[in-house]
């Protein structure tokens, strides 16, 4: 019966959201402190946990009250929040970004109250999918963030090419669909374990246990990764997410983009690939093409953009279809580039929309043609446009190159040619963000922009924080990569051997 | 204290790091604080490259054996990363020669950007590209080497686009840094084949595992093709045909930045890089020949746009271009030696031509067009000598830096050619051609800029010392710079050679070339540009040839082919995709919901509201299902699947 | 029993009347008629209750019980149903059934 | 025969109530009729406390016409439960809106009382009792409002086609009868698996489907619920929906998968279409309403699909999962429409758009009715996806097209929730007055949300006693 820590953690913003409640709407200064008080907490607690767990030996860790805790028996779901080398950096990553939200939501005035209250419940309901480690948690904590996120669109979005409504919907909608499919895939993937085992057991130990014949394997593994896939905006599952990113209010975008897309990547190693891996491997090179032709295709199609918001939308869809090479090679250099690639491109994303939000707060237009000249008026914003840019490219020094780099060195290896169409990206991603940056940025001083002021107080923190992520994430990659590597390692040793024994 | 110069040699890139973050963080209100934190700290890293430099010159060891301590970086099973020193006489002599010009710009700067706004930033850039460089030099590991050698990359975009508010700035960083993105996807590749064939990217393991590529089962073409990507890197670091575009835009950047990253250090680490690794290259004779050519090549197709330029700056701009042809030469032709020696004179002359230049610029008030120059040497004393002196060193005249060098590799080239490769008596061809181009369009430039008779409307002045300073020590060194490398005491082939054969004797005939060349290619300039005020016959000659002339000077059109294909080609498809996206891809989804809203709308009239018809729906119901169940169940069940 | 009859003439009656008032179920305009068509239906229904139990359970009497009921509830059914219609007539001046559809779509 | 009444006491008490408040109301001046709805309530909340306390009991009586055992007694207290929230949850609507409280809480009473009968029923008899009582107590509800030609054509549409769907069921009984011989459903069972069956079985069969269909409005037997639901009192709507619902399904159950299930292979597809219709047409139809009764009456329809999905399973997972998720479904669905009805209160409009901006007038009721449409769509975190989750458990080896349809569908119907929330939440106000709620509307809406987020987070108890409860339905 140890400390329940990681529940304390979920705990901390759903407590703040629930003072925020009875706090007077007019005080909106008042909640967003409290806000920044309950994600502060998390952050902290989360950092604990990071720096407290103890690598060398590995595996599940700060069990919560010792050993799950009984919660459905029929289901044989067990209340199991513990942590490993694969969860701790989304754990991290999560409350980073939750932290860092609350900030860039700074200068909303228009009810603000609510906001706070959305954005900790989604919080809340982000971290709690990474911590479970029982199917079913998980999958409570899966969709539940699905509706903030649509009123915070509708109601502090902002309507560009498509209207607020539209991409609100658009994304919700979208993504509920892939759970379906992934619904569908877990209710059958348990009731085959129940019927081979003939116990009932969710936790995804357990599940990795159970030993599936291939076929089936191979069918659940397909409706699996439409559902994951469709959140990580696999080709041509994508389609939501430039729009949605770009009707959403700036918190959403950041944690959207930063957290909620790595829900997909997580899902697939945590459920898909260990728990089916057989079905993995069959699904494997399709997989690698369809991450290729999303690296590529979205950098293209975010070659070809005006809107900022737009252009890190493609950006992130181009990032994840690296994400999703790493993990079609099914090697652990891979599979750990991907977690750590997914960590990255969060703090990058979350940066750059944070970002992105400020200079449309303070210019009221994403609209890259309209601009220039920003950095002679606001150069701390400059600062942090052009590393979250740089982060972008996968500029040595910063968080993103090693994971990258890690990726390329294994998928490279086993896919050759595919590969290096998906590494040629680099090329095509250095124009795009270099062409923001420099018509955003540089360029002659615009008079109509000299009143904009730049970052100051609260604002500074966005910068702050994650810029410091970047840079340290970049000089000392060990801090990342031992984390992931104890958590991955033995992942990766189960599934070779059940493709040791169970393959051919 | 050389033993602990030499155990700590990461101070030296620490230094100006440290210098960065301080500045960054606390000193960037006050201007001189900064510019002194920053040139300390330059000077500092300069010491202690001067005592390693002494240590390792000092300790013949070396030759054999160089110094590596590396710690864990960053690893997991079957891929592991050390970052770590590696000292050498290459690494120690780049470590001086770096520190050395960087602390002389450094200080050339306080002068020159005197003034300016971003005062401080500039100090600060200059101070993070000092720490990578000096990284990049020192790097044990290709991967730690090739996180330098972006972050050079990094500084070289910023310090081109240092005037921000210049969209011509702005262009040429966004040039530079896409033109060496593309070497660099090359070299990435290169280095991703090296660490899955060889399992490692540590030079020392390297080193000793490349010569046996056999046992790693990786054939001589694949081994090429590495060598082939990698160095595709370098070509676009050090500005080679057909990558050398950016060069010469860079030369946006204030001054000292295009004379110390665009002239003496950043565009020599792709030779520095080869030269680090030529133990692979030395295996693949085909990559060999396909250096020595595109150094060949480069070398003179700079030389023949440089002739025409009237900018002062892009002069010396494609002359650098030419002159890192002649270092890819060098190497191509396997002389580690020749390479890094005019490498290192090179560094000097050319650094304080850029300075010097800066320093007429600085007095016309960036006045660049050399057509509008002349006579400036009375007003301008020092810049004019010092500028002489280098003129002299670049075209070779002894004993002055660049002639030794410049000779070493003619020597080589021709030594290559003897040892029964066809194509270096091309090579050498073309080499020697450039020798005279070079002797020709640098006294062509030095003529009219600083002879003949004063414009009226010029007004200048002498520099301050700060700036004139530092020319002078280059200048000297421009001019005794060589002597560590004449054939008759060729310390430095002793010390800095991939176990090449030296040549013993010198080569007299090839020196008397070699300054026949140089004084051929000055007495035409002088005739040309100096002797008739009027320049008719050089103007004569620009209409005879219009069509060359033309294409000389607009570099041969190079810049429109590739603007061209950005803008169509990429920029094209981009579009394309874009609206592949938006009307199809999404198109299907927005049909989808289309499709769901509509059969809503329609099956809604179902609903007449009149009873009748709900119970005439009820008993037709009734009836098709009595049908379908007494006569189709099973066949039925079979199509749905309904197997329990 | 003597008699040649055998269950499948009940249904078959049953059967034809349930079909007609079906019909009139659908067909009437007059909710009046209506209701009596639905009562007939109920009639079918009674028939094949009293025709199986003298066929199937002759000493049961579970059919007839059964029509009783049905009798009875359908008598309420009835009064009820004809509570609605004045109702609705007092409302609308109406017993059409056309007219009845301000609920629809 | 003797009669075992300690299994009846419920059904007795609640007779012995409807006759109480119907006399009481007789007696008592017309001012003092106000107090009939505490009667009633606190009369209902005895004889739930009765059904609980009598929750051991099981057996049968009445020589088997009457089966009482967990099954029936969770269905009963669902009906009850039912009861209850719609008695308080209302009392101000139907003040407001209603009055007559003498017949109307009677009546409400009785058509529990119908409920639990026909939950109870062992043979066909019993069934048609309790079936008619409910139904008829439920006209006269829905025509309520007389004054109200809406209400009035509600009434007259509803005994219409119930009177005909009834006919129906009766004709379908008739046939079963006459092909088994017997009205007991257990000797039903038996004689088919002693090979009793033929064409007349399968038409009953069908008419079965299609009476009971109707009752539990299941496409295409459900085209008299939009219409109905939109013209009743809303507190009847909200029974109609939840009570009337649960206790068809309890009877559906006890004749399908309890006594015909020998003749299984030609009614599980049949069902399993029929779901599959519901889920369609229920969800396509909802997305374009603007009113929304009708809508939540056309989502009813789509429940039904769901819940049905249970039924096809025919196991005792299946059951199970139809229970739960009745259960849940009557919290649900009465915390929506206790707030449709308290805003109707209000504003006097059912339209969507005049929902404009309430969560800003009335914050508790928008969350409510926001938690409530979700765990109907089967969102996470809210019953709704647990009871999903166990009824889409029952049938997935065999029927995955059904189980992605279904929830793809369930997927669907958030759009058209969504809607709504859209305008409640993103909308300002078109005056920003905050609207007052009632105590025991507040306290209704606190006990549906709780309970539906309760149940969505720790649906263990719940789904033991449904487990037992399905047990007993299979083995006596």
């Amino acid at each position: 019966m140890t400390f329940p820590i990681l529940t304390t953690t979920l705990l901390a913003p759903i407590l703040a959201a629930l003072i925020i409640v009875f706090l007077p709407k007019e005080n909106d200064k008042l909640c967003k402190s409290v806000a920044a008080v309950g994600t502060g907490i998390a952050l902290a607690l989360s950092l604990y946990v990071y720096f407290g767990y103890d690598q060398s030996v590995g595996g599940l860790q700060w069990v919560d009250f010792g050993q799950p805790v009984p919660w459905i028996k029929d289901l044989g779901v067990t209340w199991y929040m513990a942590v490993d080398g694969l969860s701790l950096p989304m754990l991290l990553l999560t409350n980073l970004i939750g932290f860092t939200a609350v900030f860039a939501s700074w200068n909303v005035t228009h009810r603000a109250k609510e906001l706070m209250i959305l954005l900790l419940v989604l919080i809340a309901g982000v971290m709690g999918t990474f911590i479970a480690q029982d199917l079913f948690i998980f999958l409570l904590f899966y969709e539940i963030v699905v509706i903030p996120i649509y009123i915070m669109v509708v109601i502090w979005g902002s309507s560009k090419r498509v209207t607020k409504e539209y991409a609100g919907m658009k994304l919700t909608i979208y993504l509920l669909m892939g759970s379906a499919f992934l619904l569908a895939g877990v209710i059958a993937l348990f009731v085959n374990s129940v019927n081979i085992t003939g116990i009932a057991d969710m936790s995804f130990e357990g599940l990795a246990q159970v030993a599936f014949p291939e076929q089936l394997q191979i069918y659940l593994f397909a409706l699996l990764l439409i559902g994951f896939g469709s959140l990580l905006s696999m080709w041509p599952f994508h389609s939501w997410s430039p729009d949605g990113y770009a009707g959403a209010p700036t918190a959403v975008s950041m944690i959207h983009a930063g957290i909620l897309k790595k829900i997909g990547g997580y899902g697939l190693i945590r459920l898909a690939i260990v728990v089916l891996p057989l079905g993995a491997r069959f699904w494997a090179p399709y997989m690698a093409v369809l991450g290729v032709i999303g690296v590529a295709y979205a950098a293209m199609g975010a070659l070809a953009q005006k809107d900022l918001k737009y252009v890190v939308g493609y950006s992130s869809v181009s990032h994840m279809g690296y994400v999703l090479l790493g993990l079609a090679s099914l090697g652990i250099i891979g599979i750990n580039g991907a977690v750590a690639a997914m960590f990255a491109h969060g703090v990058m994303a979350a940066l750059f929309f944070s970002m992105i939000g400020f200079i449309y707060e303070r210019t009221h237009t994403r609209w890259i043609p309209d601009m220039g000249g920003l950095a002679h008026y606001t150069p701390k914003l400059a600062v942090g446009f052009m590393m979250a840019g740089m982060a972008s490219l996968g500029l040595p020094g910063l968080i993103t190159f090693i994971p990258e780099f890690t990726i390329f060195v294994e998928t490279f290896k086993v896919f050759g040619l595919l590969a290096v169409i998906g590494i040629a990206g680099i090329i095509i991603t250095a124009l795009y963000v270099l062409r923001a940056a420099a018509n955003t940025l540089f360029g002659p001083a615009r008079p109509e922009f000299s009143h904009i002021k730049d970052l100051k107080g609260p604002e500074m923190v966005p910068l702050i924080v994650l810029g410091t992520v970047l840079v340290v994430g970049g000089i000392l990659p060990s801090l990342l990569f031992d984390m992931i590597d104890s958590g991955v390692a033995p992942l990766l040793a189960h599934i070779n051997d059940v493709l040791q024994i169970g393959g051919r | 204290m050389v033993e602990f110069a030499l155990n700590h040699a990461w101070l030296v890139p620490l230094l100006p790091a440290l210098a960065f973050v301080i500045i960054v963080f606390l000193t960037q209100r006050w201007k001189r604080l900064s510019s002194l934190v920053s040139i300390t700290a330059m000077l500092g890293s300069f010491v202690i490259a001067s005592i390693i430099a002494y240590g390792v010159f000092t300790n013949h060891e070396f030759i054999e054996k160089s110094l590596v301590y590396s710690l864990k970086w960053f690893g997991m099973e079957g891929f592991n990363i050390n970052v770590g020193v590696m000292l050498d006489p290459t690494s120690s002599m780049m470590l001086f020669m770096v520190s050395l010009v960087a602390s002389l710009i450094q200080i050339y700067s306080t002068g020159y950007m005197k003034g300016d706004p971003q005062y401080s930033l500039f100090f600060a850039y200059l101070s993070l590209f000092g720490a990578s460089m000096l990284g990049l030099i020192i790097s044990s590991n290709l991967l730690q080497l090739f996180v330098m050698w972006e972050l050079v990359g990094l500084c070289s975009y910023l310090l081109i686009g240092f005037y921000t508010f210049k969209v011509s700035a702005r262009e040429a960083a966004k040039k530079a840094f896409m033109t060496t993105r593309i070497g660099d996807f090359g070299m990435l590749l290169g280095i991703l084949f090296l660490q899955i064939k060889f399992g490692t990217l540590d030079l020392v393991e390297l080193a000793a595992a490349i010569p046996m590529f056999e046992q790693f089962g990786v054939s001589l073409g694949l081994l090429t093709l590495i060598a082939l990507l990698f160095f595709m890197g370098p070509v676009a670091k050090s500005g080679q045909f057909p990558l050398h575009v950016w060069l010469p835009d860079a030369m946006e950047g204030p001054t000292p930045v295009s004379a110390l990253i665009h002239a003496a250090t950043m565009v020599v680490a792709g030779v520095y890089l080869i030269g680090r690794t030529l133990f692979l290259y030395v295996q693949v004779p085909g990559a060999m020949e396909v250096v020595a050519a595109i150094g060949a090549f480069t070398a003179l197709f700079a030389a023949a746009i440089a002739i025409t330029q009237r900018e002062i700056k892009r002069i010396l701009a494609y002359s650098t271009v030419s002159q890192l042809g002649y270092m890819m030469l060098a190497l191509g032709v396997g002389s580690l030696s020749a390479s890094m020696f005019h490498l290192w004179t090179h560094a000097f002359f050319k650094a304080l031509m850029f300075l010097a230049a800066g320093s007429v610029l600085h007095a016309l008030h960036n006045k660049a067009d050399v057509w509008d120059m002349g006579g400036l040497i009375k007003k301008m004393p020092i810049t004019g000598w010092t500028f002489v002196v280098g003129g002299l060193a670049i075209a070779g005249i002894p004993p002055f830096a660049g002639f030794w060098s410049k000779d070493e590799i003619l020597v080589v080239t021709m030594e290559y050619a003897k040892h029964g490769h066809a194509l270096g008596y091309v090579l050498f061809g073309m080499a020697a051609f450039t020798a005279f181009l070079t002797a020709f369009y640098m006294w062509r430039m030095i003529f009219l800029t600083f002879f003949g008779k004063e414009k009226a409307e010029n007004h200048p002045h002498e520099s301050p010392w700060s700036m004139t300073a530092p020319l002078i020590v280059l200048a000297v060194m421009a001019s005794i710079g060589g002597l560590i490398g004449t054939p008759w005491a060729n310390i430095w082939g002793e010390w800095i050679n991939f176990g090449e054969v030296h040549h013993a004797e010198p080569a007299l005939g090839l020196m008397l070339l070699s300054v026949i060349l140089a004084l051929a290619g000055i007495g035409l300039a002088y005739t040309l540009y100096c002797k008739d005020g009027e320049k008719k016959t050089a103007r004569k000659l620009a209409e005879n040839y219009q069509s060359l002339y033309q294409l000389s000077y607009n570099k041969f059109y190079i810049d429109e082919v590739y603007a061209w294909f950005t803008q169509k080609i990429v920029d094209g498809t981009a579009r394309v995709t874009y609206y592949f996206d938006i009307y199809f891809v999404d198109g299907i989804v927005n049909g989808i919901a289309a499709v769901t809203r509509g059969s809503g709308k329609g099956l809604r009239y179902l609903q007449t509201g009149s009873m009748q018809t709900y119970a005439l729906v009820f008993f037709l119901a009734i009836l098709v299902i009595t049908v379908v169940l007494a006569f189709g169940s099973p066949s039925l069940a079979s199509i749905m699947g309904g197997v329990k | 029993m003597g008699t040649g009859l055998n269950p499948s003439y009940f249904i078959g009656l049953s059967a034809a009347l349930f079909a007609i008032g079906m019909y009139g179920a659908l067909s009437k305009r007059n909710i009046i008629s209506v209701l009596i068509s639905i009562e007939l239906m109920l009639c079918a229904v009674n028939i094949n209750l009293v025709a199986f139990n003298k066929f199937l359970t002759p000493d049961a009497f579970l059919g007839q019980i059964f029509a009783i009921f049905i009798i009875t509830v359908a008598a309420a059914e009835v009064g009820l149903g004809l509570a609605l219609i004045i109702a609705i007539s007092r409302r609308r001046e109406t017993n059409n059934l056309d007219d009845l559809n301000w609920l629809r779509w | 025969m003797n009669i075992d009444f300690s299994l009846i006491t419920t059904e007795i008490a609640l007779a012995i109530l409807g006759l109480a408040i119907f006399t009481l109301g007789l007696i008592i001046p017309r001012s003092a009729r106000k107090g009939l709805g505490n009667i009633a309530l606190l009369g209902l909340i005895i004889v739930l406390g009765i059904a609980v306390y009598s929750w051991p009991n099981q057996g049968e009586t009445l020589g088997g016409m009457y089966i009482v055992d967990h099954f029936s007694s969770f269905f009963k207290i669902v009906g009850l439960v039912a009861a209850i929230l719609v008695v308080f949850g209302f009392r101000r609507y139907v003040a407001a809106n209603v009055g007559n409280y003498l017949e109307y809480y009677s009546t409400i009473v009785f058509a529990t009382l119908g409920m639990i009968v026909m939950i109870s029923a062992g043979d066909f008899i019993t069934l048609y009792l309790g079936l008619e009582l409910m139904t008829i107590s439920f006209i006269v509800l829905v025509a309520f409002r007389s004054f109200d030609v809406k209400s009035l054509e509600a009434g007259i549409k509803y005994l219409l086609l119930a009177g005909m769907s009834s006919a129906v069921l009766l004709y379908g009984l008739s046939l079963v009868y006459g092909a088994t011989g017997t009205i007991l459903f257990a000797e039903v069972a038996q004689s088919i698996i002693d090979g009793s069956g033929g064409l007349l079985l399968i038409i009953g069969l069908v008419m079965l489907i299609a009476g009971l269909g109707f009752k539990v409005s299941a496409a295409p037997f459900h085209m008299w619920s939009p219409d109905v639901y939109e013209g009743a009192p809303t507190s009847v709507t909200a029974f109609l929906a939840t009570g009337s619902k649960a206790a068809s399904f309890a009877i559906l159950i006890r004749v399908f998968v309890g006594s015909l299930t020998g003749i299984q292979e030609h009614w599980v597809m049949l069902v399993a279409v029929l779901a599959a219709l519901s889920m369609l047409i229920g969800n396509l139809i909802a997305i374009p309403q603007t009113n929304i009764k009708r809508m939540l009456a056309y989502s009813s329809v789509a429940q039904a699909g769901y819940i049905m999905v249970g039924i096809v399973a025919a196991s005792q997972s299946g059951v199970k999962g139809v229970m739960f998720y009745s259960f849940i479904y009557v919290f649900a669905t009465m915390g929506a429409f206790t707030v449709v009805a308290a805003v109707y209160n209000k504003i006097k409009s059912d339209e969507i758009a005049d929902y404009a901006g309430l969560a800003q007038r009335a914050p508790l009721a928008a969350t409510v009715l926001l938690v409530c449409m979700l765990s109907m769509a089967g969102i996470p975190l809210l019953a709704g996806f647990v009871g999903k989750f166990y009824l889409f458990m029952a049938i997935v080896d065999g029927y995955m097209w059904l189980v992605l349809l279904g929830l793809i569908m369930s997927m669907v119907s958030v759009y058209y929730y969504l809607r709504v929330v859209l305008v409640m939440f993103r909308d300002d106000p078109v005056d920003p007055t905050p609207l007052k709620m009632e105590t025991s509307v507040t306290i209704t809406l606190l006990i549906a949300l709780g309970v539906t987020v309760f149940l969505g987070i720790y649906p263990g108890p719940l789904s033991e006693i449904a487990n037992t409860a399905a047990q007993s339905f299979f083995t006596p």
